[in-house]
């Protein structure tokens, strides 16, 4: 399989770290919501089809990526930066 | 429909093998059943079983989407051991040693359960601590365990490098004899067969597709094959339980579906008499009875529902495979496969009413589903018949992970791929 | 100022080694830059950071990522986003990049002890290393200059292609031993020469 | 030459023997032979035993396909078991062994299962062994007990213990055109794609270029086609933008269009050149993939069907034309289409008798009428064979009139006399790797056969495997596909003229004749006919029902020539058509692949060893290795006649009393950089950061996000936006993923550099109340005071001529400190130290005094930080701020965190003077007596030079409210039973007056 990196391009998946479930919000640092840290902690979406999730191109670059794959045939169908991501969607400085 | 035995082999033998029946019959569903279980893999049908055995619910369907034992039963490397580091995870595995050493009888057929003992090796005196409160866990609970030197390891095991010149080498081992090896796929066959002769349907190419519903409560599934009702639904869809949870209008679960790869060589005479695993990475062996080396590793270590595993993993493997067995570099791997794991939060499985009325769920088994197959079915049975969890699988919860009431075996936190 | 020690010097045997029937397809060898310098770079802020370097190095670097520039005694490439490894035969850089570097633009670290240099030339580099890393070695796709990020197992490298048949490597100190032993053993199908 | 071999043609060299050895026996063989067709031209037909019956068994193919002529080589001191005879090319001074028999392959005692006969009919092993329900052997016991026996009479060859001496390697390749199979299409397509400038691969398995070209008889341009391919591929080698790989099986298609082959490159010569390897792994990762893969034959299956002497079509027409060997001299062939009249063309043409060809259809095209005409022979069309006679080898083929249509067979048998029998099923592409990448191959009524399924990833199929049923097709979808793989506009093809005949490409769809006897479908594996019905009638009927209940296409060939005979018969039985029964998925590899080269460069050493500046020394000066993780450190450095614990001991006790140093480079190291440095680690430590003066350090601790311990070590501020973390060696990487995590992910907008800087710096912690004075002797360029130097202090100066960082910190609860300087300069410094601390008594020290002093000031590592522990149970909650949040704050107050009966860092005391031990557990009751009451274990115990005590840390249940008390280890797997009492944790030195003095 190989992973996309917006950085290094199409690398072999023995260079990255999977870390997972990229449809999690973490809760804002103060937050005393129990649920929603569960929520992030825990509970994951799991898609049969196609998934947003984290890598860390940790035998590379080290950045991580958003990348969206079909769980079901392995196809990678985007991948984008996860920094850029998070400032475009940038919350309150915490 | 006839008992299984040497003396029936030769009856039929002689009557040129035409009068063996089906192993379990092929109905059409019912409109109706006290219990439905979803999911005809090892814990469906072990679970069907006990109900009917144990607590009398024989109006029972097994539904299945493919082939019955079509999952993970049916693609594991077919270890048996309960040699588990937590009491909450020992004890239950140790209670299915204790199912697996009558199952044969149990079922009237023969699963192969061949106590040949699990091996695990130490390659740093702290790791040889780490298996000395092990096994003194496993002892403790009443299970077996000794701690083996790198001298008795070598007489049992003479392909092992147990060289001092081994990049890791082999300083001792942690041994539970009652461990073993069964046929994968005989234990599927042999508890459909032993449902079956109870009165419970088995239905294959079934696959559900909606859950009927009366207000909160769950009173049946809708299928490809029509609408089944039953007062109680149990879900045991090992890889699939993200997808009919779904399904169930719950999309968010503490679990992720990975796929696991095993391997088999070619046939060899035998050349490895027990279990082992490799203490410096990960890996396990054993050899089947036909003589192929039937083995495993890690994770692939992302989201799958593809069973099908990528190169990485293979190479990591057969590295390991060398690292311990420096003979097997010209035999030759003839085939792998991918399976599709439940990994929970933990490491540990789930086995709980809920989390809808009506509905009960059986998942998370991580690496250790095969060897709770029986178990797990007599567990989640107690649960579904009596609508409260036996005490051997109490802790097994649902909320345990909101809860902080974790079983994290090798205390890897919520990073399932770790587990 | 006490020397610094290779971390291979009880195993780096000079010499021809492996199969020479061909000559030595490949030279291998440990450089000992004086520095080995990162400088990381604030999002956005890559211009004027590679002017500063361009002010205290002399280096200009093509834009892009993974981009760079290799000369005899200096040499630069992207391995990162907003990251660059600087590699020179004299030492200090780091104390003087630092000096020139505003915070507002990046932080500078200095690895010059960190890291350990390896070159390989000759008409057999890329098959050599080909053996090693999950990366394309064909000029076409690794054009003179440019640097790589990649990993051979658990020991992670940078790699700069410093001329048409010429790659220097940068590998964590305390894997070097074994990379050594590695990257010699991977040569010695064509034969390889260390200087 | 022997009467088996062709005066001429085919790929061998006559010119000079090759010799080799077969069970012992000395043979001679051509250059280019295979084991098989040099054997065959000895005329030797028993080549091994099968599985389960033992039966006698000949070469069945002439390629991977093979499933019964699996033999084992035996080289280097090493076996190779189970490999076929037709892919093993000899070479002089080759030794091989026949497999599965004893005490020999012509007299085989496990010949005997023959006789047991239907009573281990498939899936007997389910219905019995299960034993009595009582006594001796109840339980598992009558079963392993059987199983002992059945193991030792299954398997193939046998495997060795010894490490292979040969080299293993693997090669990385990137192309835009990867060409599997260099037959006619093949070659047609890699020729297309590299005129385009693209690079290609061309990997094909045999060792030579061609693929049926060698065989086809045909003329392709105005050359045999043969030739055609050689020339081609002469050709296509002269290009630089194109790499041909022959003995190359491409047999894995895995995700992202990257292919595993595997590249037998030594396989085939007496002596491999100094570094050259055995195998080869390839990783091919094309951006376009053309699947030339070709068609493999399939047999007709029918009794007595497994002797020596029958054989695959086909394979015949191979060995006669590509090897010049006659598979017999009198030939009987059965067919069900038209190809296998140009084998029995061939095989007269070769010298060969064709006594009858046999063919179940009524109709026959008029080109293989006439192929019949030249065979010469008897043509019986309508007919069938129906059985076999011979020993070891054919002797005569039972022939019958047979319906197709209602698949009867009428009449009387007749023999006819033949030492070959040469069988056909028509042809099913080798669809394996396309279905390998993905989707459901699809039924052709026509052909009788799965063709590949619709592209799941970048390939075109192309040839035999696309459907083509002539050469000239094949080269014409070769060339499309080259030209399609490239995106190449259309280009003139100029179409090679080839001869091939007109043949119906349509087999009668016949692949069982009824009758009594054993049938086989499976020949290695031994599934026969009967077998297949006995799973439907017991309910197996799905496919993998069908291949697991019986075991069919699950041995080495993976079913190869038995998949479809297979699912046509449990078809019939079922009454459904071969597509309702299902195709079996395929998996990798294709065909199977060596361990070693998996392993490839792994297996001279699976994993780095990463070395500290001061390795050498430690070695050099008696130190006793500690693998941690994949470091190397010191565990003690032991004197002539110490035993380990008098080591540490020794070590310990010098730095309560003196002075001791330790290597300490192992450390994690993370450079944290930037104008918000000090914020970040606010958020990550559970204590404050940002409060601390620069050069100073403080001791942190990190939770992971769901409230538990994560890591712990010292932080020190060496400018305002500039510092350097410590972790522990071991976590050293998940921390640095962790707080890489959180900058990228989560808090992008922090201007942090986080930089692994572990290998930078080579660290040494001075330990001991004299580490001042012997450092105050050799530290230039700044005091080492209490005023300059204050606990938790940092300073820069020089020691020799050596740039130096000296903290004061201390793990062992001593004055101690951390001298760290650059890698470089760590061998030096750490001799430097050692000359200076001469005078104060000096000594190295370990691991395991490291562990001894730690455990006795209660400070925890990572025995204790197992993942699973609190701050609180680790009596570490003065460090958790309330100030501020940060990465577990969240979490780390939920009901399970903080239940009092959690396990709780204690101190423990052996009351019996005897050893305690890391993993022993602790119990209330005193009886000895195991029991599940288990209140925790220990994590690490030492004796206590300082104490003159067995001590030891442990988790133990609520153990916080237990200390005073007493207990028992329980430590049964060392035999070990005794009295401790709970003590707190700090068992010295609890208020810390020695490290601030």
């Amino acid at each position: 399989m190989l992973i996309p990196c917006p950085y290094c391009g199409q690398r072999d998946v023995s260079e990255f770290t999977y870390q997972g479930d990229g449809n999690r919000t973490r809760p804002n640092p103060s937050s005393t919501d129990r649920a929603a840290w569960n929520a992030y902690v825990y509970d994951r979406t799991n898609p049969a089809g196609e998934h947003r999730e984290i890598w860390q191109h940790s035998g590379g670059c080290r950045a991580h990526i958003v990348v969206v794959r079909n769980t079901l045939t392995h196809a990678v169908v985007a991948s984008s930066m996860a920094r850029a991501r998070t400032r475009a969607d940038r919350r309150e400085p915490t | 429909m006839a008992e299984y035995s040497a003396l029936s082999i030769l009856k039929n033998a002689f009557a040129g093998n035409r009068d063996w029946k089906p192993a379990w019959r092929k109905p059409e569903p019912k409109p109706t059943y006290d219990v439905i279980v979803v999911g005809g893999g090892g814990h469906g049908l072990s679970t069907a079983y006990y109900l009917a055995k144990e607590h009398g619910i024989s109006n029972v369907a097994v539904i299945e989407k493919g082939w019955l034992g079509s999952g993970n039963v049916g693609r594991n490397t077919t270890a048996v051991r309960s040699n588990y580091l937590l009491p909450e995870n020992s004890r239950f595995y140790e209670f299915s040693m204790k199912l697996w050493e009558n199952l044969s009888h149990e079922l009237n057929y023969n699963v192969m359960f061949s106590q040949r003992g699990v091996l695990n090796m130490a390659h740093t005196p702290g790791q040889l601590d780490d298996f000395a409160r092990r096994g003194n866990a496993l002892r403790h609970i009443g299970a077996d365990s000794v701690m083996m030197t790198t001298a008795e390891i070598a007489r049992l095991i003479p392909a092992l490098d147990v060289s001092g010149s081994a990049r890791f080498p082999i300083i001792g081992g942690l041994m539970q004899w009652r461990a073993g090896t069964a046929r994968h796929d005989a234990v599927a066959w042999g508890y459909a067969r032993g449902a079956d002769r109870r009165g419970v349907d088995i239905l294959e190419n079934c696959e559900v597709t909606g859950f009927l519903r009366e207000g909160d409560r769950i009173v049946g599934v809708s299928t490809s094959r029509g609408e089944i009702r039953a007062n109680k639904v149990a879900l045991a869809v090992a890889g699939s339980t993200g997808q009919v949870m779904r399904l169930a209008g719950i999309d968010r679960m503490p679990i992720e579906s990975h796929v696991l790869q095993a391997f088999v060589t070619e046939s060899l005479k035998p050349f490895l008499d027990t279990v082992v695993t490799y203490g410096a990475g990960h890996f396990y062996m054993g050899q089947s009875d036909k003589g192929g080396l039937i083995f495993g590793g890690d994770l692939d270590g992302y989201n799958s529902y593809a069973q099908r595993g990528n190169l990485p993993l293979v190479e990591e493997v057969m590295s390991e495979t060398l690292a311990m067995f420096p003979g097997l570099a010209r035999v030759r791997l003839l085939r792998s496969w991918g399976g599709l794991t439940d990994m929970s939060m933990d490491g540990s499985p789930i086995i709980t009413t809920g989390p809808l009325p009506g509905l009960y769920l059986n998942c998370g088994w991580c690496y250790g589903g095969f060897k709770a197959t029986p178990s797990s079915g007599f567990c989640f049975a107690w649960t579904i018949a009596r609508d409260e969890p036996h005490p051997l699988t109490a802790a097994f919860t649902l909320d345990r992970f909101h809860r902080g009431l974790v079983i994290d075996d090798k205390g890897q936190g919520s990073t399932p791929r770790l587990h | 100022m006490a020397d610094r020690l290779s971390p291979l010097e009880p195993v780096y045997r000079p010499g021809n080694h492996g199969n020479l029937a061909g000559g030595a397809g490949v030279v291998l060898g440990e450089r000992q830059p004086g520095s080995i310098v990162q400088l990381a770079v604030w999002s956005g802020q890559e211009r004027p950071a590679l002017a500063v370097m361009l002010d205290v190095t002399g280096m200009r670097l093509p834009d892009g990522a993974g981009s760079g520039s290799a000369r005899e005694d200096i040499a630069a490439f992207g391995f990162a986003p907003g990251r660059f490894l600087l590699v020179s035969e004299a030492e200090g850089l780091a104390d003087r990049l630092r000096a020139a570097l505003s915070e507002e633009l990046g932080t500078v670290t200095d690895l010059s002890h960190g890291r350990t240099a390896f070159r390989i030339a000759g008409a057999k580099a890329e098959w050599v290393l080909a053996k090693l890393f999950a990366i394309d070695f064909a000029l076409a796709a690794f054009p003179t200059g440019a640097g790589r990020s990649t990993s051979h197992h658990d020991i992670f490298a940078q790699i700069q292609r410093s001329g048409p048949e010429q790659f220097d490597l940068y590998v964590f100190r305390s894997f070097a031993r074994s990379f050594w032993h590695t990257l010699c053993r991977a040569a010695e199908e064509t034969g390889y020469e260390v200087r | 030459m022997s009467p088996r071999r062709a005066a001429q043609g085919g790929r061998i060299d006559r010119s000079g023997p090759v010799r080799f050895s077969f069970d012992g026996h000395a043979y001679t063989g051509c250059a280019g032979d295979s084991l098989a067709s040099a054997l065959l031209a000895n005329g030797v037909s028993l080549f091994g035993r099968s599985f389960k019956y033992h039966r006698p068994r000949g070469v069945f193919a002439a390629g991977v396909d093979e499933p019964s002529a699996l033999v084992t080589v035996l080289r280097d001191g090493i076996r190779e078991p189970n490999i076929p005879a037709t892919m093993l090319e000899i070479y002089d001074g080759l030794t091989v062994e026949s497999q599965n028999r004893m005490p020999s392959l012509a007299f085989d005692v496990g010949a005997l299962n023959q006789l047991a006969g239907p009573a281990i009919a498939a899936g007997f092993y389910y219905k019995t062994f299960m034993g009595p329900v009582f006594g001796p052997l109840k339980g598992t016991r009558f079963w392993m007990f059987c199983e002992r026996f059945i193991r030792r009479a299954a398997g193939l060859g046998r495997a060795g213990y010894e490490k292979d001496p040969a080299r293993y390697e693997r090669m990385n390749a990137f192309c835009d055109v990867l060409v599997v199979g260099a037959g006619p299409a093949g070659l047609m397509a890699a020729s297309a794609a590299a005129e385009s400038g693209a690079s290609v691969i061309l990997a094909e398995q045999d060792a030579i270029t061609g693929g049926s070209a060698n065989w086809s008889g045909e003329t392709i341009g105005e050359t045999p086609a043969a030739e055609w391919a050689a020339a081609t591929t002469d050709a296509l080698a002269g290009r630089d933008n194109l790499r041909i790989l022959t003995r190359t099986t491409v047999w894995g298609y895995y995700d992202g269009n990257t292919l595993a082959a595997l590249e037998r490159v030594g396989d085939h010569k007496p002596a491999s050149p100094a570094g050259e390897p055995k195998h080869r792994h390839w990783t091919i990762r094309a951006k376009t993939v053309i699947l030339a893969t070709g068609a493999l034959e399939r047999p007709i299956v029918f009794p007595g069907n497994d002797r020596p002497g029958v054989m695959l079509a086909g394979a015949a027409q191979r060995y006669a034309l590509e090897y010049g060997v006659l598979a017999g001299e009198r030939a009987v062939v059965f067919t069900n289409n038209d190809n296998a009249y140009c084998s029995a063309a061939a095989m007269r043409d070769a010298g060969a008798e064709v006594a009858a060809i046999v063919d179940v259809r009524r109709e026959i095209s008029p080109a293989a009428r006439e192929l019949a005409r030249q065979a010469g022979g008897e043509l019986l069309l309508g007919h069938a064979v129906v059985d076999t006679e011979g020993g070891k080898a054919v002797t005569c083929a039972k022939v019958q009139p047979f319906d197709t249509a209602s698949g009867t067979l009428s009449g009387s048998p007749k023999s006819i006399t033949a030492d070959c029998v040469l069988v056909s099923g028509g042809w099913s592409p080798t669809i394996h790797l396309a279905s390998q990448a993905g989707g459901k191959p699809v039924w052709d009524e026509q052909q009788q056969a799965f063709l590949p399924p619709a592209p799941a990833q970048r390939w075109i199929g192309a040839g035999g495997l696309d459907g083509a049923t002539t050469s000239e097709e094949a080269l014409r979808q070769g060339w499309d596909a080259g030209r399609a793989s490239v995106d190449g506009p259309p280009a003139p093809y100029a179409a090679p003229l080839v001869s091939s005949l007109e043949l119906d490409a349509r087999p009668a769809p016949v692949l069982e004749i009824p009758g009594k006897g054993k049938a086989f479908v499976d020949l290695q594996h031994d599934v026969t006919a009967d077998d297949i019905r006995l799973a439907h009638r017991e309910g197996f009927v799905s496919v993998e029902h069908l291949k697991r209940y019986t075991t069919l296409g699950m041995a080495t060939d993976q079913g190869k020539t038995s998949n479809v005979p297979g699912l046509a018969i449990m078809a019939a039985a079922l009454g459904k058509s071969i597509p309702d029964v299902g195709a079996t998925r395929f998996r990798p590899p294709y065909s199977p692949v060596s361990i070693g080269s998996l392993a490839a460069e792994r297996q001279a050493e699976i994993k780095p060893e990463r070395l500290t500046p001061m390795h050498d020394w430690h070695v050099a000066n008696g130190a006793t290795m500690y693998s941690a993780g994949l470091w190397f450190r010191p565990m003690i450095y032991g004197q002539p006649g110490e035993t380990v614990e008098q080591a540490y001991v020794r070590e310990a006790r010098a730095v309560r009393e003196g002075v001791g140093m330790v290597d300490v480079s192992t450390l994690g190291k993370i450079a944290v950089q930037g104008p918000e440095a000090a914020e970040f680690l606010d958020r990550v430590y559970t204590n404050t950061f940002s409060t601390l003066p620069v050069n100073k350090a403080r001791y942190g601790l990190m939770l992971r996000e769901d409230g538990f311990v994560l890591d712990d070590g010292t932080t020190w501020r060496l400018g305002a936006n500039d510092f350097l973390m410590t972790t522990t060696t071991a976590n050293a990487g998940k921390v640095m993923q962790h707080l890489e995590y959180l900058l990228d992910v989560v808090w992008p907008q922090l201007r942090v550099h986080l930089t692994s800087v572990t290998d930078q710096w080579a660290g040494i912690a001075v330990a001991g109340p004299k580490s001042r004075a012997m450092l105050a002797a050799c530290v230039s360029q700044t005091a080492v005071d209490d005023a300059a130097l204050p606990f938790m202090g940092i300073v820069h100066g020089r020691i020799d001529d050596i740039p130096v960082m000296v903290c004061r910190l201390s793990f062992s609860g001593e004055l101690a400190y951390e001298v760290y300087c650059g890698a470089g300069h760590g061998a030096q410094l750490w001799e430097a130290l050692m000359a200076a601390g001469q005078p104060f008594g000096m000594v190295a020290y370990g691991l395991e005094a490291l562990g001894t002093l730690r455990i006795e000031k209660g400070h925890v590592t990572g025995a204790e930080i197992d993942g699973r522990t609190t701050a609180r149970d680790l009596h570490l909650d003065w460090m958790l701020s309330r100030k501020k949040p940060f990465v577990g704050s969240a979490m780390m107050d939920r009901e399970g965190l903080i239940q009092p009966d959690r396990m709780q860092l204690v101190g423990l005391v052996s009351l019996d003077n005897r050893p305690l031990n890391g993993g022993g557990h602790i119990v209330e009751h005193g009886d000895g007596e195991i029991r599940d009451d288990s209140l925790g274990h220990i994590t690490a115990a030492c004796y206590s030079p300082a104490r003159r005590q067995y001590i030891g840390l442990a988790l133990v249940r609520n153990g916080k409210a237990r200390v005073g008390t007493h207990a028992f280890v329980s430590d049964p797997m060392r035999d070990r039973f005794g009295p401790v009492e709970i003590v707190s944790h700090h068992m010295y030195d609890p208020q810390g007056s020695r490290m601030h003095g």
